[in-house]
């Protein structure tokens, strides 16, 4: 925990407010349970402002009570005129002044905080991870450049190290957004790359949006960010560089399937290695957490998406009705073989039913 | 009066009446009633969106449906509601507050508020051909270049249109500050009211021209196929950005300070006492003006301006707290020691204090720039917007037309209906847009058409739909008033509320048309008190009783705004079809013909005689 | 006297534009309309500035502009203004007559200066394919430079109108503030277009 | 309406018939100084002076040039012109701010 903020901590009206925003939320989720480093460096700019604020409006509403209860118009008075006062110097500097030093007060961590986050002094050091984003509607995709890897809609990362994300969008604006461990950051299309890091702290599979509006199923894209020990991160970047996109599959019907797959849809998709760009990476397709971001990964589910994914995620680039039902449902064994790293298997989604 | 006059003149007369009306008292009525009408419109998007958010993986509207909805639910509230109906009470005021006996342009006025209905009703008609603009009220790029359909195309030329009716008005206003003030009313003897709007005007005047802009170059970028957004050529998505908020963030201040300026009336004249601090309220004013132009880029603190830029628009961003306090400030102590007499009025006004500052407090929060990455984007800034849009513009709305209602319709409304509409809607509010602050933490965007299960989301969304119902409830109890208002109540005093400060309350609810019969001396700040206080009935006259020179009315400016409109159609389908090339031109040689029309033809209006004046005092008009 | 007489030395105000309060407010109105429209063509020129080196190939601003055309334009624009002057002058000396010509004299510079540029943009299109659509570039120097272009079209008829207008009639309370502010829009043309040859062709030329 | 004219003595006429005269001399003068300084500006570009200061220096005398027409040939020097000078610095303020933002921040 960085110095200074840790002695406030203690105090109590920063542990009364911290207990009671942390109730906040979903694990992995919320913005209000950091585990993360700019997560966390920003829920303290955020404790920090919000006590300000509760001093400012207990005061306001301090005065606005006493005024209420005391000056209204009683019956039988209707006729008196209140004293004109036209104003009162000290005062008015008082509320002048007060405000500018709380405002300070504000201000000092808030820029801190906003060169902290900008921070990309370590990037491109030996051993510092960078992965390319680049945002689609309604996908993500993740460049490994360096391990000469890419997996689209989860990204893998190490805990507590910093791993720089270079960001871009191939159509219109989209914004990446993962609330437990860091904060967000645009994708623009265009020459203009943004950077930010993600440091978790614990491993876990960790929600992500799409946060600017980007057409019908701006509401859909999701990701997972899953953080797992630097060890198993390494594993599996093993596992995806050995992904044979040739490999024969088990049965039958799914060897027909990577057939039906390679004739169908290889035009936008990719099996390992790097990616078309045009749909998502399906290397390691069966160890995913969600089908396109939303659905559950059943045989059914992904039967449905494939053969009607523009009734899933309205709006979206991939083509309906390319293949019969049965014929999706041959593709969808092949895909859901596809199971080249277990890693990251272990952690569960946190989610709780209300 | 001219209602009654009016009434006896039957329908097509009325109607003709207001088509071609300069008076700015009619302008005002005019722009209430389309205002209000846009209003509920809004207001019905906004339960419609509720409806949606009800429950996780609705879909009671479908996710393109839903975009459309959202972006016209903001452009018709902020473009098409809350300024016309800031409008209406800048008309019905101003001029009457500074002792004028109209506006500076009383034309420009008439087709400042043709081009914004006929700039509104363009916009509203794309639901009706086949979808409206569904980028977002914020329209980015590219996004909205490449959004298929005519919808942005109806946004663009729906807010070209009124916009430049506001950019009219708001000179008008300008000029009308600065020109017809009676004698003595010096700039420090303005009304807290006429000063803001004074600042507002300015505001407008430097705001709208970077929206005029931004929608021709989106204009050019979709119907021309110029290359300003399109990064294939080029192009340079984020020009938008800064175009948009450049003029976006002033607007947020055009819409709140008028409203600022109507609290400080009202608050003086329910506390019976002189506002605290008038001096510090009009620099407060300005500043906030100021300011106002050197902060929008806090709305893009994602957008990767670098962490230099960020602190900079961060700190002047919160420098703005600092002004608003002073105002919060001297309204709570122009309240201290004063007799408050809790009219309607002044209930609304009262409630405004605490909701606009949480709603400020988390203003100050957004604008610390780190933080803003967390909060961007997600129901946390939907929430504040409301609370600064809702709990401070639309309460002073409501709380303006309780109090200026019988001056621009001659009766009071009803107190006891005017507080049964406040609780639910007040109620409601609150249930609505606090519990989304925490919805935005907890991990929602905003723009998002479902919630999934199973995200912690479901139960703040319920509460923040069942406030929305409350809401809806109060304002259909206010619209109740209104009618019953109409109906059953009596005929209203110059000064209904005993206390009444300012001009306006020296002359007749509803004025005489020329609104003066002679021109008041003011000798001081709040002059009516001021000839109170010194025993006097009313204001003393500066000017022997004399002709009164008025302007003519004309059909010009509803048929330059009709020639917009028209054209308008045209540029939205040429894209299609050339053949709708005849509409531009047929709609722009109507508005250019109209404009010619009134360039070459005299106007030089029409006088009242002394005569009908006298007779006009002898029925008690002139007081 | 009504704003109708026509007015004569012997009975003249000083400032015969302010001499009315609708004279006054016409005025005021209108300097508050420049200042909105100094927004309005900063955000053209901001625009412009951001793109100006998204040529997409050949169509630079250093390959395209010639200094020499442009240069006859400049002078053409400031001389209109001066003439616009002049027409002031003999308007607040009550000469109607003198006034409507050096008016005459600036709506031919202004033609002149419109047809050049009419000739300019042709040259463009035809000898190097440079257009409106073929770059973010192209866009906003179009863009740019045909808004101010749009502008000395709308002053050339308002000016026009106004002469003919009052050629029978004569000055009078009435038309002389429409006469004034429609010079002081040929003067903000002229403050525009001073950005333009300095940000569009010379700093273009510069590189 | 307003009514401020009545006749005046001859030498009134006179007089400011004169004033104008001088105002006018002014303005000619300042043209003269305009022509001067766009000749410059394009003397500058076309033998291509010394290049680091030459941006600097054709922006300065754009805007020396664009004062001389505010206040000489709009008359922005005379009375009467305080709310118009007013709203023109506003407008001047709003204007150099979008100037440095598109110059500046636009591609970070
Ligand atoms: C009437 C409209 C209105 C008003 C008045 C305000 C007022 C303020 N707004 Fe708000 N704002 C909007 C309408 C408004 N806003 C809208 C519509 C959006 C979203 C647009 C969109 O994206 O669609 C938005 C978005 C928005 C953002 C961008 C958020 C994001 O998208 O990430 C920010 C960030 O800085 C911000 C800040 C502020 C601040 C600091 C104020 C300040 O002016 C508030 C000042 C007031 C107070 C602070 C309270 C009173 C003061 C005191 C009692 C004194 C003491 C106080 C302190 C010391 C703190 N606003
Ligand atoms: C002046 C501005 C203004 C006002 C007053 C309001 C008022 C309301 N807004 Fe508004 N809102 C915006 C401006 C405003 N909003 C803007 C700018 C956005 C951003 C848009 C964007 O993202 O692009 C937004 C977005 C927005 C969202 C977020 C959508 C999203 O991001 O997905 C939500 C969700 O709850 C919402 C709800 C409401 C509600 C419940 C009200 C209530 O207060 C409304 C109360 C009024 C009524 C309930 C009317 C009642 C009347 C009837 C029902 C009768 C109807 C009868 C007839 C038509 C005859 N608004
Ligand atoms: C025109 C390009 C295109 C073709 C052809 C195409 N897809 Fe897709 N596919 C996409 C895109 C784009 C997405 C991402 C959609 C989204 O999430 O919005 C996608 C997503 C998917 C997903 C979900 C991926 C994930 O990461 O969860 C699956 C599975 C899939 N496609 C299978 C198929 C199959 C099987 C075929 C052939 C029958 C096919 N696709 C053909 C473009 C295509
Ligand atoms: Cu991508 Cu929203
Ligand atoms: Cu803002």
């Amino acid at each position: 925990m960085r110095g200074w903020m840790g002695k406030f901590r203690s105090l109590f009206l920063f542990g009364a407010l911290t207990m009671l925003l942390t109730g906040c939320g979903i694990e992995n989720i919320s913005a209000l349970k950091p585990k993360g480093y700019g997560s966390e460096l920003l829920f303290d700019l955020m404790l920090i402002s919000i006590a300000i604020m509760i001093f400012v409006f207990v005061i306001v509403m301090a005065i606005y009570a006493f005024v209420l209860l005391r000056y209204r118009e009683k019956k039988g008075q209707e006729h008196i005129v209140p004293k004109q006062t036209e104003g009162n110097k000290a005062l008015e500097v008082i509320w002048t002044v007060i405000p500018i030093i709380l405002l300070l007060v504000l201000a000092i961590p808030t820029v801190q905080a906003t060169f902290d986050l900008a921070d990309q002094s370590t990037q491109g050091d030996e051993g510092v991870l960078t992965v390319d984003v680049t945002g689609n509607q309604y996908w993500w995709q993740f460049d490994y450049a360096d391990q000469e890897i890419s997996t689209s809609q989860e990204i893998y990362i190490p805990t507590n190290e910093r791993v720089y994300l270079n960001m871009k969008a191939s159509d219109v604006i989209h914004s990446f957004w993962v609330p437990a461990i860091a904060g967000k950051m645009d994708t623009i299309p265009g020459e203009n790359m943004n950077t930010m890091y993600l440091e978790a702290y614990e491993e876990g599979v960790y929600e992500g949006f799409c946060a600017e509006l980007c057409g019908p199923s701006h509401s859909l894209m999701y990701f997972k960010v899953i953080a797992v020990s630097p060890e198993e991160f390494d594993q599996w970047v093993e596992d995806m560089q050995n992904i044979d996109p040739e490999a024969t599959p088990e049965t039958q019907t799914a060897q027909t399937g990577q057939e039906l797959f390679n004739n169908n849809c290889m035009s936008c998709h990719a099996i390992g290695g790097a990616s078309a760009g045009v749909g998502p990476n399906l290397g390691n397709f069966a160890n995913r957490e969600k089908i396109a971001g939303i659905l559950q990964p059943s045989k059914e589910n992904l039967v449905d998406w494939i053969v009607h994914p523009d009734e899933i995620k309205p709006g979206n680039q991939m083509p309906a009705e390319l293949v019969s039902e049965e014929d999706a449902a041959k593709i969808a064994d092949y895909l859901l073989e596809l199971d080249h790293s277990d890693v990251g298997n272990d952690l569960e989604m946190q989610s709780v039913e209300e | 009066m001219s209602t009654a006059v009016a009434q006896k003149r039957g329908l097509g007369a009325v109607i003709w009446d207001y088509l071609t009306t300069v008076d700015h008292k009619k302008i005002a009525h005019l722009y209430l009633v389309s205002g209000g009408l846009f209003f509920l419109i809004g207001g019905l998007e906004a339960m419609i969106i509720r409806i949606q958010l009800m429950k996780p993986d609705n879909d009671f509207i479908s996710a393109g449906l839903y975009n459309e909805m959202i972006t016209m639910h903001g452009t018709t509230m902020i473009f098409l509601a809350a300024m016309p109906l800031i409008f209406a009470i800048m008309n019905a005021v101003v001029p009457l507050q500074i002792g004028a006996r109209d506006v500076a342009f009383p034309f420009l006025n008439s087709l400042g508020f043709w081009l914004f209905l006929f700039g509104g009703l363009l916009l509203n008609v794309s639901w009706f051909t086949g979808g409206a603009p569904d980028a977002g009220w914020t329209n980015y790029a590219p996004l909205s270049t490449t959004s298929p359909g005519h919808g942005v195309d109806y946004y663009v030329m729906g807010l070209q249109i009124s916009g430049a009716g506001t950019l009219i008005g708001g000179i008008n206003f300008l000029v009308t500050i600065v020109n017809m003030r009676a004698p003595g009313m010096t700039y420090m003897r303005m009304p807290l009211f006429t000063w803001s709007v004074f600042v507002t005007s300015t505001l407008i005047l430097f705001a709208f021209p970077a929206l005029t802009v931004g929608l021709f170059l989106m204009m050019f970028d979709r119907m021309f196929g110029s290359a300003f957004f399109d990064v294939g050529l080029g192009g340079n998505a984020i020009i938008w950005e800064h175009l948009f908020w450049i003029f976006g963030h002033p607007e947020v201040y055009i819409l709140i300070l008028p409203l600022f300026g109507a609290f400080s009336d009202i608050f003086s004249t329910f506390s019976k006492k002189r506002l605290f601090g008038y001096s510090a309220m009009v620099f407060a004013t300005v500043l906030i003006g100021f300011l106002g132009f050197m902060v929008w880029a806090h709305h893009m603190f994602t957008v990767g301006m670098g962490p230099i830029a960020n602190s900079i628009f961060a700190v002047a961003t919160m420098a703005i707290a600092v002004p608003t306090g002073i105002k919060i400030f001297n309204w709570l102590f122009t309240m201290w020691g004063g007799q408050i007499r809790m009219t309607a009025a002044m209930l609304w006004s009262i409630a405004f204090i605490p909701s606009f500052t949480i709603g400020g407090m988390t203003g100050v929060m957004l604008a610390a720039a780190a933080a803003d990455f967390q909060y961007h984007d997600t129901y946390f800034v939907v929430g504040h917007f409301h609370y600064v849009i809702v709990g401070g513009v639309a309460f002073g709305l409501f709380a303006s037309l309780h109090y200026w209602w019988p001056k621009m319709f001659g009766k009071v409304l009803n107190e006891k209906l005017g507080k049964l509409a406040f609780w639910p809607f007040f109620i409601g509010f609150h249930l609505t847009f606090f519990i989304q602050h925490f919805l935005g933490l907890m991990g929602m965007p905003r723009r998002y058409w479902v919630f999934l299960e199973g995200q912690g989301l479901a139960t703040g969304n319920l509460i923040s739909t069942i406030g929305a119902f409350l809401m809806a409830i109060g304002t259909i109890i206010f619209l109740i008033n209104i009618v019953y208002t109409a109906v059953k109540e009596k005929k209203a005093d110059a000064d209904p509320w005993e206390h009444g400060r300012t001009l306006e309350w020296a002359i007749p609810s509803p004025p005489p048309h020329y609104n003066f019969v002679q021109t008041p001396l003011v000798r001081g700040l709040d002059p009516l008190w001021v000839e109170k206080m010194d025993g006097k009935e009313g204001m003393t006259p500066a000017e022997p009783l004399g002709d009164i020179h008025m302007p003519n009315a004309s059909i010009l400016p509803f048929t330059i705004s009709l020639g917009t409109f028209i054209a308008g159609f045209g540029f939205i389908y040429q894209v299609d079809d050339p053949i709708w090339l005849i509409a531009v031109f047929a709609g722009m040689g109507l508005t250019l013909g109209s404009m010619l029309t009134r360039s070459l033809k005299d106007d030089l209006g029409h006088h009242i005689h002394k005569e009908e004046l006298e007779e006009d005092i002898k029925k008690g008009v002139g007081k | 006297m009504s704003s109708e007489d026509v007015l004569n030395p012997k009975r003249m105000p000083h400032d015969p534009e302010k001499a009315t309060l609708e004279g006054r407010n016409k005025f005021l109105g209108f300097w508050f309309f420049l200042g909105g429209e100094t927004v309005l063509f900063a955000s053209l020129f901001g625009t412009y500035l951001a793109l100006n080196g998204s040529t997409q190939g050949e169509n630079t601003p250093e390959h395209l502009f010639g200094l020499e055309l442009v240069f006859i334009m400049t002078m053409l624009l400031l001389t209109s203004s001066l003439t616009s002057v002049y027409a002031m002058y003999h308007m607040k000396n009550h000469d109607f007559r003198k006034m409507q010509m050096w008016l005459g004299v600036t709506v031919l510079l202004g033609l002149c200066f419109l047809g050049m540029e009419v000739y300019e943009f042709y040259h463009y299109i035809h000898e190097y394919g440079f257009t409106f659509r073929s770059s973010a570039f192209g866009s906003a120097f179009y863009t740019l430079v045909g808004f101010h272009g749009g502008h000395v079209l709308f002053g050339l008829s308002w000016i026009v109108a106004l002469m003919i207008r009052n050629q029978k009639r004569g000055l009078n309370l009435y038309n002389a503030p429409k006469f004034y502010i429609a010079s002081l829009y040929w003067h903000f043309i002229d403050v525009v277009w001073v950005f333009i040859f300095t940000v569009v062709y010379l700093m273009g030329k510069v590189g | 309406m307003a009514d401020q004219s009545h006749s005046k003595p001859i030498h009134h006429q006179e007089y400011e018939k004169k004033q104008h005269r001088e105002e006018m001399k002014q303005q000619v003068l300042t043209f003269g100084l305009m022509i001067l300084f766009t000749i410059i500006a394009f003397g500058m570009v076309i033998f291509e002076v010394n290049s680091y200061f030459i941006i600097p220096t054709l922006i300065i005398l754009a805007v020396v040039q664009v004062a001389f027409q505010l206040y000489y040939f709009m008359h922005m020097k005379n009375k009467g012109h305080d709310m118009v000078a007013v709203m023109m610095y506003g407008g001047a303020a709003v204007a150099a701010l979008t100037i440095i933002t598109f110059t500046s921040i636009i591609w970070w």
